[in-house]
């Protein structure tokens, strides 16, 4: 079998969480049953050269759906946005190294803004030993909340502001929690505090990363990350094909 | 009825994944095998590994992109190693793609390649993504003619020697590189561009410049081809934002007897195979028995 | 806080239509009054009356196209006769696009302009669509300086010498013109292209290749322009394939004084209008109190 | 009042005639108010830098609607052709110099495959005083016959195969008839027919060119068609701004 292919795919749902945040539920068993939770797709939008690569948030490996959570950032989102339900949208996927999943561990997912996404399906994986911190910067802007407790884990919300849950960072809160893993995906300041945190509690630490890509599966070069090998010697890895998650030490600078 | 030869070298087919868009061509056999190509170009090769340029390296133009990955690649004798062994055994034409930033490097790499079943070295003398990428011998007439006829006489493998666009005349150094002894051409390499972040102020590719591919120079592609036809006798291989077999076509009849297809694949992996079929498609409808038929078959007014 | 002066003449505004997409720009007045705009570049005119070039004249290319119209214009005389006495009520500045096949031809026309209202000439020194559209002069250092000096000598209004983006080192060319007596500069003209009807098999532009504009250009002048800022003192008009907003911030920051849009208005005849408003908008949010502290503001890496 | 402009439009309907030949009804009171039969519109076609130009098949000033009825081509038609019903659509309209109608004087309107829809507006405006000749490859292809019929022309159908109504040329069935004015659009061979036809009967005759188009008002020049002045002058003129609509003297060649 192939590990990943490009096919046209149809939408089986598309809304909007909050405003400029849309969610989409596609059709696709054959790449369906290949994913696991942490990787991702490149999604073509018409008249575009370059797909955008979208985590997968979830999978439904019965129903044969993947569900994408996008953000608006940009002319190549705006577009992705437009589609509507029944359309045709072309998917090249599952693509990178998820997240190593480990039920028998405690695990603190981190989550900030648009990388909480990503964490869902990690969150379904753990079936329940999970503690999910997610973070936003206002009320408003929290999402998937409900879905990360019907997988059965540990919720607990942050703002930037306080107007929902804690008033604080996500580090803040996650630091209560007791985890043996941590698996984070956010804005890079975030993933520096998590890295500090795991590296503290001698936890082993997953950060997922970004990158503006071409290929998407390792051919162009084009997504580069610094990294360090076990020897301490620096190189460019590639986020698409390496990552997006890696084991945070690896990770040369956030 | 779509094989081609080109100096020498016998193509199943006349499309060819451009260097730099397709690896070492693992990552696309996952999805169809590599015999459905008639050639791949592999990842512009040095003598040393080098690193690459710092992230980000490619963003999205209009109608294109920019890439400024700056010719990361393990080294020839890693690429002779662990990539040729498999690669020969894909049935596909292997194209190594050479680079350096002194003409004894270029001579030291294709000598490494000489005993090996690379089918075809490609001469990169226009790099504009590294500082010492070859750039600087793919712009004066003078400098292609000198690094070609350098490299012929060390490589044993034919020669194809891929021209800069950033050129005010691009028929001079077709005429420089045949003059040097090259057997056939490719054209055209990335015509340097620049992105500005209007929020942060920044270049969007950390190199600041980067070479434009995809669609949007299709034009200047087919133009230079055109151009170069015209002036030379070596055959020539084209690319530049060949998208769909229309455009392969309109590369064909500008004078080309073979093309690459590159940025395309971002867009979507299997373009090389529907652009193949597609040609195909095309030449049984009109009648049209072999590719060679098609090259050159412009009538200018 | 959107005026700026180039070469010391006070534009209300940093957006100017580009030579030969706006006529004389009375099509265009019939939807909005040319006051809305910093100016106008008007068509490209030679000293005696040019038939242009046989149709087709015009096509689509992947975000672009591709325009070979010959010049087509009523001479200089007419010019002032006709368009300039309406146009110079318009309340927009009006630059005069100059070209012609001679040095003398060019003096002549330039000398003709002195004693009437045109705000500025722009020496078209890189229309590749004429065999003697004047790219001739464009394409060394040595023509480009030559030209703009005789021409300089002869007009008594400021001098925008407009540069060929078809040239190996622009660099060269933006420093021969400021060493030739150019009071600013404007760039990029359009880059060679061609596009062939893979059915007739003739190339779509009757004149065979065309010049190639439109957003698919757009990084291919934000480079230029950032490279000349770089290297002359004058300033820089920026354009090729500007239709935003923020592509026209893009190529302030490049080092712009000013920004020329031309294709976009086919696209929309509405797109310099909105151009200016999402500048002055962006400026507004971001505390820009003048055009001038955009330009050249990237950070280079 | 601006005698064209560029508005957003509603699309009011949107159908297909035959396969490949599409009929859509644009709401846009403004510009239907000024438009005139045998002008143009440029309509902006989603990711295409070039707009395309389509005649104005119909006008309704009551309604406030325009008709334009178009067959796919190629990439841009193809474009125009998936827009729906409800969906927004960008019209710079109308252009050029259209049939010059008069009620009084009999007028033989030729119209040749994609070439018939132009006449439909220009047999609306002459009130029943038209006879329509309008040929088509085969039986399939024929479009608009009732909408002729329903504005009181006398309306003629040839087709090349003979499948349907006259078999051979417009310009044969036309030449059958009385009239003191003719109008036609349609391919190359059929114009230089109605322009000889024209010239033996001794009648005005006007011909709707087409050439590949920028700006579609006259400003880029791009849309040069060769034409012969009173004094037998040769000068390019412009198909968008002197036209499309040519008294047949003033046309070099078709
Ligand atoms: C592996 C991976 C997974 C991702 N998963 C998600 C997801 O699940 N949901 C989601 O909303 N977004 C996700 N992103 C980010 C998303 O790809 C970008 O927001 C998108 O490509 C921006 O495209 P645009 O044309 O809308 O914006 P552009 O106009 O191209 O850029 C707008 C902004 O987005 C940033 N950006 C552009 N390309 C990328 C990129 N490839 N990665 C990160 N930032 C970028 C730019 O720096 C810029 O500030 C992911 C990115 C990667 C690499
Ligand atoms: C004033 C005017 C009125 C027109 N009215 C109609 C109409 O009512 N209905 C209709 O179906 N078509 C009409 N056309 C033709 C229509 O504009 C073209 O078919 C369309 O522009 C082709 O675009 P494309 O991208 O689909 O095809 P392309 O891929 O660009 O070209 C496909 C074919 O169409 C021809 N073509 C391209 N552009 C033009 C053009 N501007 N004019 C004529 N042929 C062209 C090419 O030669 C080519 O053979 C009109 C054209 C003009 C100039
Ligand atoms: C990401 C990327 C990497 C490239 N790397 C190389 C390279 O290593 N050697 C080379 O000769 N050309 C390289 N090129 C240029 C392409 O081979 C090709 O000449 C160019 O992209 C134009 O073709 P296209 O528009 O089909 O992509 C690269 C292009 C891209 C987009
Ligand atoms: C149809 C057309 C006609 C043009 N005529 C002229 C001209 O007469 N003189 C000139 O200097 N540039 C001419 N140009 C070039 C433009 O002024 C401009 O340099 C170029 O199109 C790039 O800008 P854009 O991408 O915004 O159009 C013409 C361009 C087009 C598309
Ligand atoms: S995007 Fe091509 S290697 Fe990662
Ligand atoms: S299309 Fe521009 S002048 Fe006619």
């Amino acid at each position: 079998m192939k590990p990943y292919d490009s096919k046209p795919c149809r939408l089986l749902s598309a809304g909007e969480l909050t405003p400029g945040i849309f969610d989409f539920t596609v059709s696709c068993p054959e790449l369906a049953a290949m994913a696991v939770p942490g990787q991702f797709a490149q999604i073509l939008v018409p008249g575009h050269t370059l797909r955008r690569p979208i985590s997968i948030c979830s999978i439904d490996k019965n129903s044969g759906t993947l569900r994408f959570v996008f953000q608006v950032r940009g002319a190549g989102t705006e577009g992705l946005s437009k589609f509507r339900e029944g359309d045709t949208i072309e998917l090249l996927a599952p693509l990178g190294k998820g997240f190593p999943i480990d039920p028998d561990k405690r695990t603190l997912l981190v989550g900030g803004g648009i990388g909480v996404p990503p964490l869902l399906g990690a969150a379904e994986a753990l079936g329940g030993n999970a503690v999910a911190v997610l973070g936003f910067r206002n009320r408003e802007l929290v999402i998937l909340e409900e879905d990360f407790k019907s997988t059965g884990a540990k919720v607990l919300v942050a703002t930037d502001d306080g107007s929902y849950g804690f008033h604080g960072l996500v580090t803040e809160l996650g630091a209560g929690e007791d985890f043996q893993v941590l698996m984070a995906c956010g804005p890079g300041p975030m993933l520096r505090g998590v890295k500090a945190l795991a590296a503290e509690r001698g936890a082993q630490g997953y950060l997922s990363l970004e990158q503006r890509m071409a290929c998407g599966v390792g051919a162009c070069l084009g997504c580069a990350v610094g990294l360090v090998d076990g020897e301490g010697r620096e190189y460019f890895g590639h986020v698409c094909k390496d990552g997006p998650v890696f084991p945070m030490d690896m990770v040369r600078e956030v | 009825m779509l094989n081609v030869n080109i100096a020498g070298v016998e193509f199943k087919n006349p499309i060819i994944a451009a260097s730099g868009t397709f690896g070492f061509g693992r990552e696309y056999a996952e999805m169809y095998p590599l015999s459905e190509l008639g050639g791949i170009s592999c990842k512009g090769t040095t003598l040393k590994e080098r690193p690459g340029n710092p992230p980000p390296r490619v963003t999205e133009t209009p109608g294109g992109m920019l890439n400024a990955v700056g010719l990361q690649n393990p080294g020839v004798e890693h690429f002779i190693k662990e990539d040729l062994p498999w690669l020969s055994r894909q049935g596909t034409r292997i194209i190594a793609n050479v680079a350096g930033s002194a003409v004894s490097d270029y001579c030291k790499t294709a000598e490494l390649l000489n005993g090996t079943p690379v089918d075809m070295v490609e001469l990169n003398i226009s790099c504009p993504n590294v500082k010492e990428g070859g750039v600087q011998f793919g712009v004066t007439a003078k400098g292609v003619e000198g690094i070609t006829r350098a490299v012929r006489d060390c490589c044993k493998k034919p020669l194809m020697v891929k021209l800069s666009p950033n050129v005010t005349d691009i028929t001079e150094m077709a005429i420089a590189a045949e003059s040097g002894g090259a057997d056939a051409l490719s054209l055209i390499n990335t015509l340097t561009g620049m992105r500005i972040d209007i929020n942060s102020r920044r270049p969007i590719i950390r190199n600041n410049t980067g070479g434009l591919s995809g669609p949007a120079v299709l034009p200047v592609a087919i133009r230079m081809v055109w151009q170069v036809s015209g002036k030379v006798k070596l055959p020539i291989v084209g690319l530049g934002g060949i998208s769909t077999w229309q455009d392969a076509v309109e590369m064909l009849l500008a004078g080309a007897s073979a093309v690459q297809v590159g940025t395309a694949i971002f867009t979507d992996p299997y373009a090389p195979i529907k652009i193949r079929d597609g040609l195909q498609e095309f030449m049984e409808k009109n009648g049209v028995k072999s590719v060679s038929e098609l090259t050159g078959g412009v009538k200018p007014w």
